[in-house]
């Protein structure tokens, strides 16, 4: 039972560490109907542009605002370059501009700060939390503990915004139709840029987080592998949905692997997260929380 | 006035009730449709009309009610199946398929008549080629009655609204239906365009005897070329006879006519 | 070419078009030398057949073609004295310029009450202000207060075109540039809307520009009118005269000599004299 | 025109694995550069070699290959992919093309047999010769082999064709040792490992083997920090054996060990060397010199003293001071013999094992040393450790065999080599 | 004046269905088979037949499926690379466990072991929609790929995992020269993408496409969703997987399970949408642009900035270059190259004149 509930509340944490990245999909596609595939490799060139900044002798806090400023220099880049001559065009189109970006963008980042594999310490042990480890015999990693509660703050923060605020709902109606947004004076080019400076900011903080559990490495981008089926689960345009799904995917995932994995002989972990979005997809089509596709005739 | 004959009851709804949700789109509503008549549901916006078509080929499924076709009673049924049965139909927003030219959408209208199998399609010899001529021909003879020629090799998404309601009216008719649903056929027109469609529409039902049912805000059009006319107001009827007969009717001039027109 | 007799103060001119040519796609030429003019707290009314180009004005004075791939390659647009044709949409609204497009263009996942929200996008307004013109708008569509937390894509053709309208009153606009707003409407409810055209013109000024099909409605509510016919402008002449043309009677308004024919009687089609083919 | 020795580097410098290659491809041509300068090249033939893209994707190594191969005065004259994926695609063509492919510590084990493979040269240690020693440190750390008996050692492995393939090696020891050994896949790319070292937890075994593959390296690590095992019971193969493995683990990886077939560390001559008469003359090829002596670099500049030497030794047969071809080529790899006394010459004393190719053998060496990061850099733990090649040759030549029949191929008799 | 359709006129409706109803494009169509099966065998050199001419027709064979199911048919997917793994495998297991196969018929199978493994995975496609469905096929992504590189007697237990392909004898006749491989896959690829070019152009092919505009429409005509969708999931499935067996046999000769990734299925995906989607001849072209691209970058570096820049940064640079291509490309024509060949078609047809 304690190894049940261990696996179980180790998945849950990680779980919130895919909602991270998802969450950045999220943003983009609720704000303007595109899916980012370049999302990974913005956490990446989030993460080195600060690691980066960080070893010129920066420190940390400028350094993080620094990047920050990278990220929405990004943002204003893209919109410029990318999406602003794409308005209106079909999502699939816009869905392979950003594949174009996700190679610009890697690239760009290689080349400015090199290849080489960095550590990233934010100074936050990822280590069990000993008096609970004492009472309970349960691990929890006071690193994951810390995530959990950042990722509580910005998706708070973020589902009120997208509710309630002015921009939030413009950002959803550009979602719904570009051409009816702009005419009614929406101004696409100023939403746009603050939304992928905000999906920038999501980006940067994933690519902290990731960066100081595995390194900041190429290997960031991938994460957006595992953001996938988080995003689908919780429905590409729920801001909550990311989380939940997040909490759901991680812990089944864990289990999986735990209780079923020894009899196929393991790694199901790579195919079983898809194959338990399918499994409510086919339940609810749009995702847990997103929105139903309407068509009517 | 012409040759056609009107005939027995084809398509008898009796009292539907369709829900959405707490929505009531319709109330206990029963008509019916006789065969080669012109059919009219009029109803200010939002009446259930659209859903009442939509009832009728198998889109939605009421929670209440028979619909009796051709004598037999059906059951839940998926709109393929009523295309099978020979009913047809326009949409108020305009649902062509936009990736396609205007031949092509016309062709798909005869979809259900091809009987070639996709590895001799794949092939392209013999029976599916065959076919492919085959319907085009039928196809062209729609095109020509619709007189939309020129456009034939046009991508719909180009044409003007009107231009498309028009090939939308002909991939129906090249199904060859016997029961034709038309959802505002005649919205956005100018009056020249109504009285072409108008005449459409009536040639289509004389030459081929087709029977119409016909949803129209114009009524004009409604009370000059309809037999019988249904009126819908808040999803239950308030009305139901011959032009005259609603023109008369006190609840249907409240309702939706205003004053009297 | 077009110089317009009737309005000769300088303060009158307010929006006009200049000899504009639109390509669709780099290739397909579609407005060939348009010019039009719509005084300050006129109705112009907008006619011509299916595909003559008249959302195409329209949407040239908005600038929403960037988004269709379209380009206006030639001749310019002024508004308040101001050329206009390299705004954005958004400084256009700003300035008092909005289209409602034809083919209401509601944002479906929104709610009807939240799709009105976003017309007051450009003004920035307080709460407070916001509820009066929410509340204005409903005074105007009651039917949409009724469904106001419904999703527009679940609403009726009609509801949604009301929707649209709705929307772009809500960002106080002096001028409105509307395309085909009877379409789809019941018969009393198009009156109502041209009521309220009427009524927002004369109580508040503003001016409209409005492409219709329904010619007899729009000739009897507007001030002038041109009609267009495959992009070029072969008519224009205050309402009045329009309603009064032989020509505008036979092919925009279905009356001959004789008065309405029936549409019954209708016995050939594309009996059609052009002025320009 | 002076003679040019070409070779071609099919190289990938971007992507995920990009940190590697630079450290290779840089090491490695430094070390050509080194001698080009120094020497003048190989009895006045001088290297040249031409970089080739390969995002380490098989298509592109397969174009690369082919790009590569009638480029220079020769063609290329040696094939190293540096990926076993890439290694596979080429297989056949290099015994068409007669050029000798060279897979340093990766590509396909049984080409160990010369016979069945005259082309291929997996030098220096595969992976099942990797494995014996492997469990023969860890036997020595336990205080001799017969200690093991009882034991349970842990098999972390990426989840793929490269991890699975120590899996049946491990399955005998365990036999023939009489220790316990569990396999804990993990799929690529590895970036959560949170329920495979939870279960390692609930194993609680004596020592955990860590085959790892880039980002699945350091992610490991820290599970093992976060789940309390001790990383000084670790026990990773090259591939998770380098700096860039320990680094992003931060502390958490102190303690943790890993075997190699090559040191870490620039005080060695031959990276003196390369200091001294390249980087002084700024013909440098690292950007980052601060990499120089790490891991990847030193292997590099093994890849380059075997391709070296084996000019010389070829050279040696077939003229000196002339272009080799394939064939010349492959000889040279086939008798390549690099002792303690040469390895000393080139100032290579233990930074690379000896070794000694033959017909039969194409591995040529199979000791490998282990390596501790002590949480800044690596420290050399022990001498050479020889493989058991009692368990791992038959193994070989089995696998090799059915290769063989599978593709008509119809041994070598290595007798009539000469 | 080169290009006109004036003067050309069709008497009958046989004429107006041909593949290529202007004369011009039947001239050029008929050039571009006569230099490929002629020309190109004679003078392209061994490099070009086997790294760059058949990798390039068998992702376009990828490609072409993919642009059945995704382009006509509506379903995105981002299995390609499983199905054509499926394709590879079966083929090689046909090959090794029935002693006589044929080569071709171990095609189809292999074909047609994939278009099961496609139905099965499009069964979601009847209740899911746009990226959500990307998942189903995701799934099949990974779940394939797993199960490969899981159970050892798909690749005959190889201690790798890793499978040779068999040699390619067709009647007695050994396929190994560069010339005879290359022939071999063009014969395929060209027969094969005629008869998606038959079936884009007749009833199936319109029913995949109303499916992809509108599918509540398709159904109000009579289209029956469920066969037609699953349909397109077979076909496109079935063509992936011949692409994927000759990957293995004509291409790479040893393929690995890992080899067909998930970078694989986008790459392919890429291909479609650079080159059009719903398009036959986009599929060749988004192939030609996706696999010619890098490497034509990657010499450019090679021989022209060789030395002026440092190694990794030309590296890099090349992967900027090329993405930002995609997006000049998607910015100029959204709907692909095959459309902007169109548009330059159409032009050629006005001029001189502009409009
Ligand atoms: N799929 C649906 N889900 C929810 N509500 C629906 C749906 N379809 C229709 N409704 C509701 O049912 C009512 C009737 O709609 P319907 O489209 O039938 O009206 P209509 O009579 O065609 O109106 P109009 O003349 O404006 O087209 C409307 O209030 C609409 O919002
Ligand atoms: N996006 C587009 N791409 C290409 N051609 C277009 C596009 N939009 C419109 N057209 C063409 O431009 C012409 C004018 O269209 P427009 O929509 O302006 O006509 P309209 O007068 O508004 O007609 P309607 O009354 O039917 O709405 C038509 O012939 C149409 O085919
Ligand atoms: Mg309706
Ligand atoms: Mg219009």
């Amino acid at each position: 039972m304690q190894f049940f509930l261990e696996v179980l509340i180790g998945g849950l944490l990680s779980g919130v560490m895919y909602s991270f990245v998802a969450l950045g999909f999220v943003l983009i596609y609720k704000a303007s109907g595109v899916f980012n595939f370049a999302q990974g490799a913005m956490v990446f060139f989030a993460a080195l542009t600060f690691v980066g900044i960080l070893e010129l002798g920066v420190p940390f806090w400028i350094a993080l605002v620094l990047a920050f400023g990278a990220m929405v220099l990004l943002g204003i880049g893209t919109e410029r370059i990318v999406l602003r001559p794409m308005v209106n065009q079909p999502p699939i189109a816009l869905f392979m501009a950003t594949i174009g970006l996700t190679f610009f963008v890697e690239g760009l980042a290689q080349a400015m700060w090199g290849a080489s594999v960095r550590g990233l310490d934010l100074g936050i042990q990822d280590e069990p939390i000993e008096w609970m480890m004492e009472a309970t015999g349960i691990g929890v990693s006071k690193f994951d503990l810390f995530a959990a509660g950042v990722a509580a703050v910005l998706v708070t923060a973020l589902a009120l915004f997208f509710q309630y605020t002015r921009v939030g709902r413009a950002l959803r109606a550009v979602a719904d139709d570009h051409q009816a947004a702009l005419s009614i004076g929406i101004p696409l080019q100023t939403i746009w840029r603050i939304v992928w400076a905000v999906a920038g900011f999501v980006a940067l903080v994933a690519g902290l987080i990731w960066g100081a559990r595995n390194g900041v490495q190429f290997a960031l981008t991938f994460t957006a592998l595992k953001a996938l089926p988080v995003l689908i689960l919780g429905g590409f345009t729920s801001v909550p949905g990311a989380i939940v799904g997040g909490l759901i995917i991680g812990s089944s995932e864990k289990l999986a692997e735990v209780y079923l994995g020894a009899y196929v002989g393991g790694g199901i972990d790579s195919w079983f997260p898809y194959v338990m979005a399918l499994a409510f997809l086919l339940i609810r089509p749009e995702g847990l929380f997103g929105e139903k596709h309407i068509d009517r005739v | 006035m012409n040759g056609r004959q009107i005939g027995d009851v084809i398509l008898d709804l009796q009292n539907i009730s369709l829900r959405f949700g707490g929505v009531k789109a319709l109330t206990n509503i029963s008509f019916d449709v006789r065969e080669h008549e012109i059919r009219a549901i009029i109803g200010p916006n939002g009446a259930g009309k659209s859903s009442m078509l939509n009832v009728i080929n198998g889109v939605y499924h009421p929670q209440e009610g028979r619909i009796v076709f051709h004598g037999e009673e059906r059951r839940r049924m998926e709109p393929h199946m009523a295309a099978m049965q020979g009913i047809a139909r326009t949409f108020q927003n305009i649902a062509l398929f936009k990736g396609m030219s205007v031949l092509d959408n016309i062709m798909t209208g005869r979809i259900t008549k091809m009987k070639s199998n996709f590895l001799e399609q794949a092939i392209h010899i013999g029976r599916a080629q065959r076919e492919e001529l085959e319907h085009r021909r039928k196809v062209e003879e729609v095109i020509d009655f619709l007189e939309i020629q020129h456009i034939r090799k046009t991508p719909v998404g180009r044409l003007p609204y009107g231009l498309q309601k028009r090939v939308e009216l002909a991939r129906a008719l090249a199904a060859e239906p016997s029961m034709l649903l038309l959802d505002e056929p005649m919205a956005g027109m100018n009056v020249e365009e109504k009285q072409d469609m108008c005449r459409f529409i009536l040639d289509v039902n004389d030459q081929m005897g087709t029977t119409i049912v016909l949803i129209e805000h114009d009524m004009g059009v409604v009370m000059d070329i309809s037999d019988r006319v249904v009126v819908l107001d808040y999803g239950k009827k308030i009305g139901d006879g011959t032009p005259d007969d609603v023109r008369n009717n006190e609840e249907v001039i409240s309702a939706y006519l205003g004053v009297a027109h | 070419m077009t110089t317009t007799t009737h309005h000769s103060e300088a303060a009158d001119r307010y929006l006009t078009v200049n000899n504009i040519e639109v390509i669709y796609d780099h290739v397909i030429l579609v407005l060939k030398g348009v010019s039009l003019e719509v005084p300050k707290g006129r109705i112009v009314a907008l006619l011509g057949a299916n595909g003559a180009g008249k959302s195409t004005t329209l949407k040239a004075i908005s600038n929403l073609l960037g988004a269709e791939r379209g380009d206006v390659t030639k001749g310019d647009i002024m508004f308040k004295g101001t050329r206009v044709d390299q705004m954005t949409p958004n400084q256009l609204v700003k300035r008092g310029v909005i289209q409602v497009m034809e083919g209401r263009h509601c944002f479906a996942h929104l709610t009807l009450e939240e799709n009105l929200l976003t017309g007051a996008y450009t003004r920035g307004i307080s709460r407070a202000e916001l509820k009066q013109s929410l509340e204005m708008v409903y005074h105007y569509f009651p039917r949409l207060k009724q469904r106001r937390m419904t999703q527009a894509g679940y609403t009726s053709g009609g509801e949604q075109q009301m929707c649209a309208i709705g929307r772009a009153l809500m960002a106080k606009p002096e001028m409105i540039l509307l395309d085909e707003p009877s379409m789809g409407l019941a018969p009393q409810i198009v009156e109502e809307i041209f009521e309220i055209v009427k009524d927002l013109n004369q109580s508040e000024r503003v001016s409209f520009l409005l492409a219709e099909q329904n010619t007899m409605v729009a000739l009897r509510y507007a001030d002038f009118g041109y009609i267009l016919e495959n992009g070029r402008v072969v008519m224009e002449g205050d309402a009045k005269e329009l309603a009064a043309n032989e020509d505008v009677k036979e092919f925009y308004l279905g009356l001959s000599s004789a008065g309405r024919k029936s549409f019954r009687e209708v016995k050939h089609y594309r009996r059609r004299k052009r002025w320009l083919s | 025109q002076a003679s040019e020795q070409f070779i071609g580097l099919p190289s990938y410098r971007v992507g995920a694995y990009a940190a590697g290659g630079s450290g290779i491809y840089g090491g490695w041509i430094d070390y050509m550069a080194l001698v080009n300068e120094r020497d003048g090249g190989v009895n006045g033939v001088k290297l040249t070699w031409e970089e080739c893209e390969t995002e380490y994707n098989n298509a592109r190594g397969v174009e690369c290959y082919e790009r590569l191969k009638s480029k220079g005065a020769s063609g290329n004259t040696v094939f190293q992919p540096l990926s076993t994926g890439i290694t596979y695609s080429v297989l056949d063509k290099v015994a068409q093309d007669k050029i000798p492919m060279v897979t340093i510590g990766y590509g396909r084990t049984d080409a160990s047999d010369g016979r069945v493979f005259p082309w291929v040269f997996p030098m220096l240690t595969n992976y099942w010769s990797q494995n014996t020693a492997k469990i023969k440190f860890i036997g020595a750390k336990e205080g001799g082999m017969d200690k093991l008996k009882g034991k349970k050692i842990v098999n972390i492995y990426h989840d793929s064709a490269y991890g699975k393939e120590t899996i049946p090696l491990l399955d005998a020891q365990a036999k023939k040792y009489g220790f316990t050994v569990v396999h804990i896949p993990v799929s690529h790319p590895g970036n959560e490992q949170q329920s495979q070292w939870l279960r390692v937890r609930q194993e609680k075994p004596d020592w955990v083997i860590l085959r790892g593959w880039g980002v699945m390296n350091p992610t490991a690590i820290k599970a093992a920090a976060k789940v309390g095992f001790p990383r000084d019971k670790m026990v990773g193969v090259w591939w998770s054996g380098a700096e860039e493995d320990t680094i992003p683990a931060g502390d958490a990886a102190k303690g943790f060990i890993a075997a190699g077939f090559n040191v870490a560390g620039a005080n060695y001559p031959v990276v003196k060397a390369i200091q001294d008469n390249v980087y002084k003359k700024n013909k440098g090829n690292m950007e980052d010199k601060a990499r120089i002596g790490s891991v990847y670099y030193n292997r590099g500049v093994v890849h380059g003293i075997i391709t070296v030497e084996a000019i010389r030794t070829a050279q040696a047969k077939f003229g000196k001071g002339k272009v080799m071809n394939g064939e010349q080529m492959r000889w040279g790899f086939e008798n390549l013999a690099i002792d303690s006394k040469r390895l000393k010459e080139l100032g290579a004393e233990g930074f690379m094992p000896d070794l000694k190719v033959t017909c039969l053998d194409h591995e040529g060496s199979g000791k490998v040393k282990f390596q501790q990061w002590d949480g800044k850099q690596w420290k050399v733990l022990t001498d050479w450790i020889d493989a058991d090649k009692e368990l791992v040759r038959p193994m070989i030549e089995e696998s090799a065999a059915k290769y063989a029949k599978e593709k008509n191929i119809t041994p070598r008799d290595c007798s009539k080599e000469g | 004046m080169l290009y006109r359709e004036a003067g050309q006129f069709k008497a009958t409706y046989a004429a107006d269905q041909q593949i290529f109803p202007i004369r011009q494009d039947r001239i050029g169509i008929q050039l571009l088979l006569a230099l490929a099966f002629v020309a190109v065998p004679l003078f392209a050199s061994e490099y070009w037949l086997k790294a760059i001419m058949v990798p390039f027709l068998v992702f376009s064979l990828a490609a072409l499926g993919l642009n059945i199911l995704t382009g006509y048919a509506g379903q995105l997917s981002l299995g390609s690379a499983a199905f054509m793994a499926v394709g590879a495998f079966a083929s090689y297991n046909f090959m090794l466990r029935i002693d006589g196969m044929p080569l071709l018929v171990a095609f189809a199978l292999g074909g047609l072991m994939a278009a099961l493994v496609g139905i099965a995975f499009g069964l979601p496609s009847l209740r899911i929609k746009g990226f959500y469905l990307a998942v189903a096929t995701l799934a099949a992504q990974f779940f394939i790929v797993w199960l490969l590189t899981k159970v050892g007697w798909f690749s005959n237990d190889s201690s790798s995992g890793v499978i040779t392909a068999q040699e390619m004898v067709i009647l007695g006749y050994r396929f190994d020269s560069p010339q005879a491989k290359y022939l071999l896959v063009l014969s395929i690829v060209a027969v094969m993408a005629l008869m998606a070019k038959n079936m884009v152009r007749s009833s199936v092919g319109r029913a995949w496409m109303a499916v992809r505009d509108m599918d509540v429409a398709a159904e109000v005509i009579g289209i029956r969703i469920m066969y037609t969708k699953l349909l397109a999931f077979a076909v496109s499935s079935f063509y992936c997987g011949v692409a994927g067996a000759l990957y293995a046999f004509a291409y790479l000769g040893t393929v690995e399970p890992e080899g067909f990734n998930l970078d694989l299925s986008f790459k392919i995906l890429f291909m479609i949408i650079i080159g059009g989607v719903g398009s036959i001849s986009g599929a060749f072209l988004g192939s030609a642009f996706i696999v010619l691209l890098p490497i034509f970058l990657d010499v450019l570096v090679q021989d022209v900035f060789a030395g002026l820049l440092s190694p990794s940064i030309a590296s890099n640079m090349q992967l900027m270059v090329f993405g930002g291509l995609i997006i000049f490309f998607l910015i100029v024509e959204p709907h692909g190259l095959a459309r902007l060949w169109q548009i330059a078609k159409e032009k050629l047809r006005l001029w001189p004149f502009p409009h």
